[in-house]
């Protein structure tokens, strides 16, 4: 191989695959677009273009559907961390970000986590103010499950309504039927 | 910068705590004490980061089971060959190996991966009350039982038998044996010898 | 985005970057686009690679190898950019480096040219004054701002504000790098360093010593956030220093307490050690050993007493601390000084007691 | 494309600048341009509009200005910490151009890398980070484990055997009421 600089080599090279008949040179931009997708994949998959193409796709399928999941993910570790946290205080999610809201204030999930572990003594005044408040708006009792054999008036009044609805359709019916 | 040092140890650390399962439920117990393992109760929890506690299970020889849970429940295994397949029913599981139980039930409520083997290192379990003290001596809490402890018959003084109220009066026709108070508990002292 | 993916290509390997670079689009050399696929490229790039690890990296060059470059502009770009007021001739001083003016002579001898250059004229004396000026300010500054703290810890604070890395950082982002009159390109880090401090006395010179010292608090003080000041002052016995001060404070001796424990025949084990005085907590810490912990809890306790906890307020800017009514004299109480006077009432004490 | 292609770094700010003062990173703006060339047409104008302005209000930084015969515009930052920075600026507007060069003003001049997070921290917790005993009753220290009291599953509800015994305990009253009642009654027929 004797070559004097690049550009005659690049020359030659160039007459030769013309001689040769080979005359697609987008091709091999088209090739390295996707290798450079695969460029730490392992094996065959790196470097041939029939795998590389097949695994740069799927790798692309699997980040787009991932950036959604990925923000799922984090809010289930968020929800985690905050109930773990909550539970040293002897409270419960739910409540807590009932009462938050209500209250308007605005930390989020994310910071409510950032807050538990770094801050602690913070997270415990929000959880004691928490406490306060959720018993002054007595939602308690309102969201505890409802023992065996309690009727509330609230549940009365539900079915009360219920009865109402089913006798004023009766009523339509017997009505359409006579006529 | 050595204090950070300490500090992060200190948030970082393993603490170990007690389970007493005397009369409790394995199923739900188990539930509870994976959580411990795998650090679910504290806020620096993830689930690929080990941050998980241990704990020492006492008095699993006296778990509690509901209904003809004893007879019914049974673990099955299947050795891969022809004709391998068994299974074994609870009581006699739990007779053999007192504290098989609350290992499976364990193991079974933490996820498939592999961390489930190096938590599980960390769950001491002993059929009673007797614990060895380089492990009791690790202790510094308590998880609190799920479920009340009942008071057996034998517990009873005579003087609290004969003070509680009686319900109703058998018919006189009605033939019972071994009514006395006594009675169980010189079986139970046999049973033992 | 085709720069950084090549660029990650072949990370390890500079040199076979540019040769693949050297095939990019972008190359005004590149004759035909579809060398890479070719059987007798390889070999070609190997030998390319051979004969460049052969030769090794280009030498850095400065600026002024590249065609642009009048030193009077930077060097009035350089006093504008740090918003001072620079006499030129002294600034002008203060960049020229020991190895340049050994350069110039044997130059100068190699010529045949007779003058001679005056020793002064290189930053030597300037720096050496600078650094003076560095050490007062900066001390003044730190008692201001930690007038509880002992004087050894001021000092060691400031033995690591003046260590080489640290004062060579602070004048590549101030730009000293590029003005440095030197033998060398880049100058070595001790050139930068006598040229920051050579600079700081330029400072003083060309206005006054007030403003060289907010000079040296803006540009060095930020250097300690995100560090642990405390961790900088190598305490042996703690608690025999805490002792000491709980005593010249009239408070009572600390006790230490066990708070919790965990883990204890592990290797895992976990101890947090209080420290009470007049059964008030003064300090606690957690530690995997016992002493380990009881000495972390004395460090903790100190550094309440001292005020240089982590929830301390951030540090002053140097427009809020009073530079020019400050004491530069005036010293914070000496720990050495502390303890022997302890060790003295301890012994008269014990001989009392006799 | 997956996270792991590509370079990231963590937030940085370069020797803490800005926090005690700021000092500008650019050192030096080399404009290169052609005299004659259509491309260099919006290069030309901003030397001749704004050129003298930018350098009388950023006196800290150097500028070159280098005309190169039938050449394309271009614009090089050289930043303090030693990176260079080339802008192809030809067949760009004045504004274009304008834009390009404020961005290299306000540059630190460290590469542009992907970032893995938004915000950064020097001194995450002030409080103290969270530590397992940080909210533990010192109490539970005086205990002698296994606590047979304290790891007790505490019951709200009244169970089937404390009813039985409450309601025995109510007759009981009842009956030595309805006894003494009787005994009263006897003694006013007495």
């Amino acid at each position: 191989m004797v070559f004097l600089s690049r550009q005659v080599y690049g020359r030659l090279h160039r007459l030769r695959k013309m001689h040769e008949g080979i005359t697609h040179p987008d091709r091999t931009n088209k090739k390295n677009f996707i290798f450079r997708m695969t460029w730490h994949f392992y094996g065959r998959r790196r470097n041939c273009y029939t795998i590389a193409i097949r695994a740069a796709q799927k790798m692309l399928q699997r980040a787009s559907k991932n950036r959604h999941q990925k923000k799922i993910n984090m809010k289930a570790l968020w929800v985690q961390r905050i109930t773990a946290a909550l539970q040293e205080h002897q409270f419960e999610y739910t409540p807590f970000m009932s009462v938050l809201s209500e209250a308007d204030v605005q930390l989020n999930r994310k910071v409510l986590h950032d807050i538990c572990i770094y801050e602690p003594r913070t997270f415990q005044s929000l959880v004691e103010f928490a406490k306060q408040r959720y018993n002054e708006m007595g939602l308690y009792d309102a969201v505890a499950p409802v023992p065996p054999g309690i009727m509330t008036r609230s549940m009365f009044e539900k079915g009360e309504k219920i009865k109402a609805k089913r006798e004023i359709k009766r009523q339509k019916l017997g009505q359409k039927i006579l006529k | 910068m050595a204090h950070n040092r300490v500090v992060q140890w200190s948030t970082m650390s393993r603490i170990w705590w007690l389970y007493d399962a005397k009369y409790q439920c394995p199923f739900r117990s188990a539930r509870i004490i994976a959580g411990y393992l795998q650090g679910q109760h504290k806020p620096i929890y993830h689930a690929l980061s080990d941050v998980g506690d241990h704990v020492v299970v006492i008095n699993s020889r006296h778990i509690a089971m509901r209904e003809e849970l004893w007879r019914t429940f049974t673990f099955s295994y299947h050795t891969g060959y022809a004709k391998g397949f068994s299974r074994t029913p609870a009581w006699r599981l739990h007779s053999m190996e007192p504290t098989m139980m609350i290992e499976k039930a364990v193991y079974s409520n933490m996820p498939g991966f592999l961390l489930r083997r190096k938590y599980m290192r960390r769950l001491h379990i002993y059929p009673d009350e007797e614990v060895p003290p380089e492990i009791i001596g690790n202790v510094c809490d308590q998880i609190q039982q799920i479920q009340k402890v009942p008071k057996r018959l034998d517990e009873y003084t005579a003087e609290e038998i004969q003070a509680f109220p009686k319900l109703f009066d058998w018919s006189e026709e009605y033939v019972i044996e071994n009514i006395s108070a006594d009675k169980p508990k010189d079986t139970v002292k046999a049973a033992k010898k | 985005m085709a720069a950084p993916l090549l660029r990650h290509l072949s990370r390890t390997n500079v040199i076979a970057r540019r040769t693949v670079l050297a095939f990019s689009k972008h190359n005004n050399d590149m004759q035909c686009r579809y060398l890479r696929n070719s059987k007798s490229l390889p070999p070609y790039l190997k030998e390319q690679v051979e004969r460049r690890t052969k030769v090794g990296p280009e030498p850095k060059r400065h600026p002024s190898a590249f065609g642009c470059w009048n030193y009077d502009a930077e060097l009035f770009a350089f006093g504008k950019r740090l918003g001072e007021d620079f006499d030129v001739d002294i600034l002008r001083e203060a960049f020229i480096s020991r190895s340049y003016i050994e350069m110039e002579i044997e130059e100068r001898k190699k010529v045949g040219v007779k003058t001679q250059i005056p020793d002064t004229s290189c930053n030597e004396e300037l720096s050496i004054e600078g650094k003076q000026l560095i050490q007062k300010y900066l001390k003044a500054y730190l008692r201001f701002n930690f007038p509880y703290m002992f004087e050894e810890g001021i000092c060691a604070i400031c033995e690591y504000l003046m260590t080489t890395e640290i004062l060579a950082s602070v004048g590549k982002l101030i730009g000293v790098r590029d003005l440095i009159q030197s033998k060398h390109y880049p100058p070595t880090d001790e050139e930068m360093v006598d040229t920051f401090m050579a600079v700081v006395a330029a400072v003083a010179k060309s206005q006054t010593e007030e403003r060289a010292g907010a000079f040296v608090v803006d540009f060095l003080v930020p250097r300690l956030v995100g560090k642990d000041i405390n961790e900088m002052w190598k305490l042996d016995n703690p608690m025999g220093l805490l002792s000491a001060v709980l005593q010249s404070r009239g408070m009572a001796s600390p006790e230490s307490r066990l708070l919790w424990q965990t883990g204890c025949s592990s290797i895992m084990s976990l101890y947090h050690v209080g420290i009470y005085s007049d059964k008030e907590l003064i300090g606690r810490s957690p530690g995997e050993t016992l002493t380990i912990a009881e000495k972390q809890a004395a460090k903790e306790a100190l550094k309440n007493l001292m005020k240089s906890d982590d929830s301390r307020p951030p540090f002053l800017s140097s427009s809020k601390v009073p530079l020019k009514s400050l004491d530069l004299e005036k010293k914070n109480p000496s720990a050495d000084l502390l303890l022997k006077l302890y060790s003295q009432s301890d012994t008269s004490a014990q001989r009392a007691t006799k | 494309m997956s996270s792991r292609s590509l370079p990231a770094t963590r937030l940085i700010n370069v020797g803490q600048n800005g926090v005690g003062r700021y000092v500008c990173q650019l050192a030096r703006i080399t404009l290169r341009f052609c005299k004659h060339q259509a491309s260099s047409r919006g290069m030309r104008d901003f030397v001749e509009n704004y050129l003298v302005d930018f350098a009388r209000s950023n006196p800290n930084v150097v500028v070159y200005v280098k005309p190169h015969r039938h050449r394309g515009a271009s614009i090089q930052a050289d930043y303090l910490n030693g990176n260079s920075h080339k802008t192809r600026v030809s067949k760009m507007d004045m504004d274009d151009i304008c834009k390009w060069i404020e961005l290299a003003r306000t540059r630190s001049g460290v590469d542009i890398v992907r970032k893995t997070k938004n915000f950064q921290t020097h001194s995450p917790s002030i409080q103290g980070v969270w530590h397992p005993f940080l909210f533990k009753d010192p109490s539970v220290n005086l205990k002698t484990f296994p606590d047979s009291e304290y790891g007790r599953f505490e019951v709200n509800e009244v169970t089937a055997t404390e009813r039985i015994l409450q309601l025995a305990e109510r007759m009981k009253q009842l009956e030595l009421e309805k006894g003494e009642g009787k005994s009263e009654k006897d003694g006013e027929s007495v």
